[in-house]
């Protein structure tokens, strides 16, 4: 398809040096839910020269109404979602290289995969997977792009290792009990924002116009119309274990990752988090009753029915997944309810 | 005195977008720990900004200084 | 599919009512290029009821780095952009009535096609239709949200008969010469943020969230990290001859249209444009010449090879569309050069 | 003195994202006039703002008023 690119080249800080640039990188995305599915469909459009997706679910009915690359058809045959994506993008564009991966993006996957990659793309849904990837980040000096959203409201921040504080500089650890789409719910318009602000950033990126990436943490809700920009220059921490002076990638050690344990002969999975730290079980379970699901509480601890799996989570943020022993659909069921 | 701002569910949560408090001469620290005591929410791991800039838990507020409390969410 | 909006509804100022309502409701969209394209694909995962799409051009290579619901396949087909848009759109929901119109979005036909319609959206790729449909909305009462973009650029306003300033008020005229994705490029993630911002708008104005409708002109330069909103009270105009006192809705009169005539026996339309205006020619050159076109010039006329017509354009706006003798078709490759 | 500030193309034709110029008591008209003038650019049918808010040709600048130029785009 010749011509394919002409109104990208025809945009003067991209032009033809800079398409020849996108054709030449590489770029990996973790994540293929609402994000990922966005993202990976503006870099395939715009001609980078390869994508590796890393995703562990399948498609559900309850993805397409914001993950844009997926179909009725894809949820009838319960593809995972890296397969479906490669498919539909192959369709959009078979010029480029589409490398899918169906698993959890652990940090001992990160490391593998990294090599001879120019950026990484946040897509994912949870914290401990993104502390990850800003370890590696780090470690390889990879810049990396964190986009997150939950009801009309998202955000991003573009890290570049050595220039940028890094997300651990902003958020000290991980953060337990976020908001997710499986607790706050999520419209399509706040995806597609984020998804316009970190596309934007990995063509920055990959046509090295540096002085062009963006400096704030850009945040903004769509149904209250606010647009803030934040100043992050006095976020760095030299003390950051992340990417300070002394630093250790405390998240790429196992010590410091959640642990999933199959109970024996249970046909369960248990997964403890990376820091001890107290649920509001209360609060859960007032948004889980919101969203449909069928939940039994106590002071002690909370028991929630998802489809074929039931899970029991802990004060201590301790969960039990009853009806699986693939410890990746234990954890991602996990991080679903906790973010 | 100071205009606090609440994003995302934290507005929610405390039922407007902004509230004025005078948290003149006060830590972020301190200021999160008024304002979680006086409204109810965890803030816990929450960003703050001074007059849209990143202040850390030991910044002492000014005043007249709007700060704005912006939650990390993980949806994706 | 059961549970494919429960994470809409779980987003509270929707929630079930609000998803009934959606459900309910009929969007005309002008329009299926790179706005309609991914307009139209939010509507429908959303779950808008009814979705009428109105585009006069097909499919082609240069669409596929930014128009979303397109393929390779549609391409080699030279499919109208409506019906490729109405067969991916059906692939992601099934449920809901979807009508594509291949042909012009003339104020005749717009008008028959209000008729029961919420809301208009504009994802069309020039003025003069925008004053039509400012025209039509003002006539008919129905809210309509402006959007528009080139280059990193973009912007968004929405429009609500009797209560904001309408577009006529803003421009006071239709704006000659004004960028196009033809002549200034265009990135995809500035497409994705305009889609954004309209399509918050239509999902607010269907639940009937009228307080959360935005009433300031959002821009924005994601290139440049741009964000600015502008309030708007201060722009109505009771004189406006679209929605003053004294209204006239000149965009819906044939003597205020460009117009369009087949040449006899020359295998070729005349356009004349809606308004005397003096084309800068040595600039709209510069930018074609830019873009890769070959281009003629001299002080009086200039003369553009495109793909199968050439174009003349003489400097009071008038052109010449040779090798065709579809009105349709010359309007088309005429607006594509001046907006 | 006034910042004006130019958004798009315009910006691109003035070669920078904002200028400091005199245009105080000048209405908007006329500070079109001054600065297509002085910087080539056309801002017919531009949009303008004073302090973020919609002006039209007849207001009046006051000192200190920031003026943004934004010019309508059609591409879509």
């Amino acid at each position: 398809m010749d011509d394919r690119y002409s109104r990208q080249i025809l945009f003067s800080p991209i032009g033809k040096s800079g398409q020849d640039k996108l054709g030449s990188k590489h770029v990996l995305m973790i994540g293929a839910g609402a994000l990922g599915s966005g993202n990976g469909e503006v870099l395939t459009r715009a001609g980078v020269g390869k994508l590796t997706i890393v995703d562990r679910d399948y498609v559900e009915a309850s993805n397409l109404q914001r993950q844009q690359l997926y179909t009725e058809e894809d949820v009838r045959e319960k593809l995972p979602k890296a397969i479906a994506a490669e498919k539909r993008l192959r369709a959009i564009n078979s010029e480029i290289e589409i490398v899918p991966i169906v698993g959890d993006a652990s940090p001992d996957i990160l490391e593998e995969l990294v090599v001879d990659v120019d950026l990484i793309l946040d897509a994912t849904d949870n914290f401990e997977t993104r502390m990850a990837i800003n370890d590696i980040s780090q470690k390889y000096k990879i810049p990396w792009i964190y986009g997150a959203c939950v009801g009309s409201f998202g955000m991003s921040f573009t890290i570049i290792p050595g220039k940028t504080p890094c997300l651990n500089c902003l958020l000290k650890r991980i953060p337990i009990q976020g908001m997710t789409c499986d607790t706050g719910g999520i419209i399509g318009p706040a995806v597609q924002m984020v998804i316009a602000h970190q596309s934007a950033e990995v063509l920055k990126i990959l046509v090295e116009d540096w002085e062009a990436v963006r400096d704030s943490f850009a945040s903004f809700d769509l149904w209250r119309n606010q647009y803030t920009s934040m100043k992050m220059g006095k976020a760095k921490d030299p003390g950051c274990l992340s990417c300070g002076d002394l630093r250790e990638y405390p998240y790429l050690d196992k010590e410091n990752l959640s642990r999933s344990t199959v109970l024996c002969g249970r046909d369960t999975v248990q997964i403890r988090p990376p820091r001890q730290s107290e649920l509001n079980l209360a609060d859960l379970a007032d948004q889980l009753v919101r969203l449909g699901y069928v939940v039994k509480a106590n002071p002690y601890l909370l028991s929630v029915e998802m489809d074929e799996q039931r899970v029991v989570l802990f004060k201590d943020g301790r969960g039990l997944v009853h009806g699986t022993k693939d410890m990746s659909q234990a954890r991602s069921i996990y991080q679903r309810l906790l973010g | 005195m100071n205009k606090v701002m609440f994003f995302a569910h934290l507005r929610d949560a405390v039922g407007e977008e902004s509230v004025s408090v005078d948290l003149t001469g006060k830590t972020i620290a301190e200021a999160k720990a008024i304002l979680s005591e006086q409204y109810g929410v965890n803030l816990d791991s929450v960003m703050a900004a001074v007059n849209e800039e990143f202040a850390s838990d030991e910044d002492v507020l000014s005043d007249g200084d709007v700060v704005a409390f912006i939650p990390p969410v993980s949806g994706g």
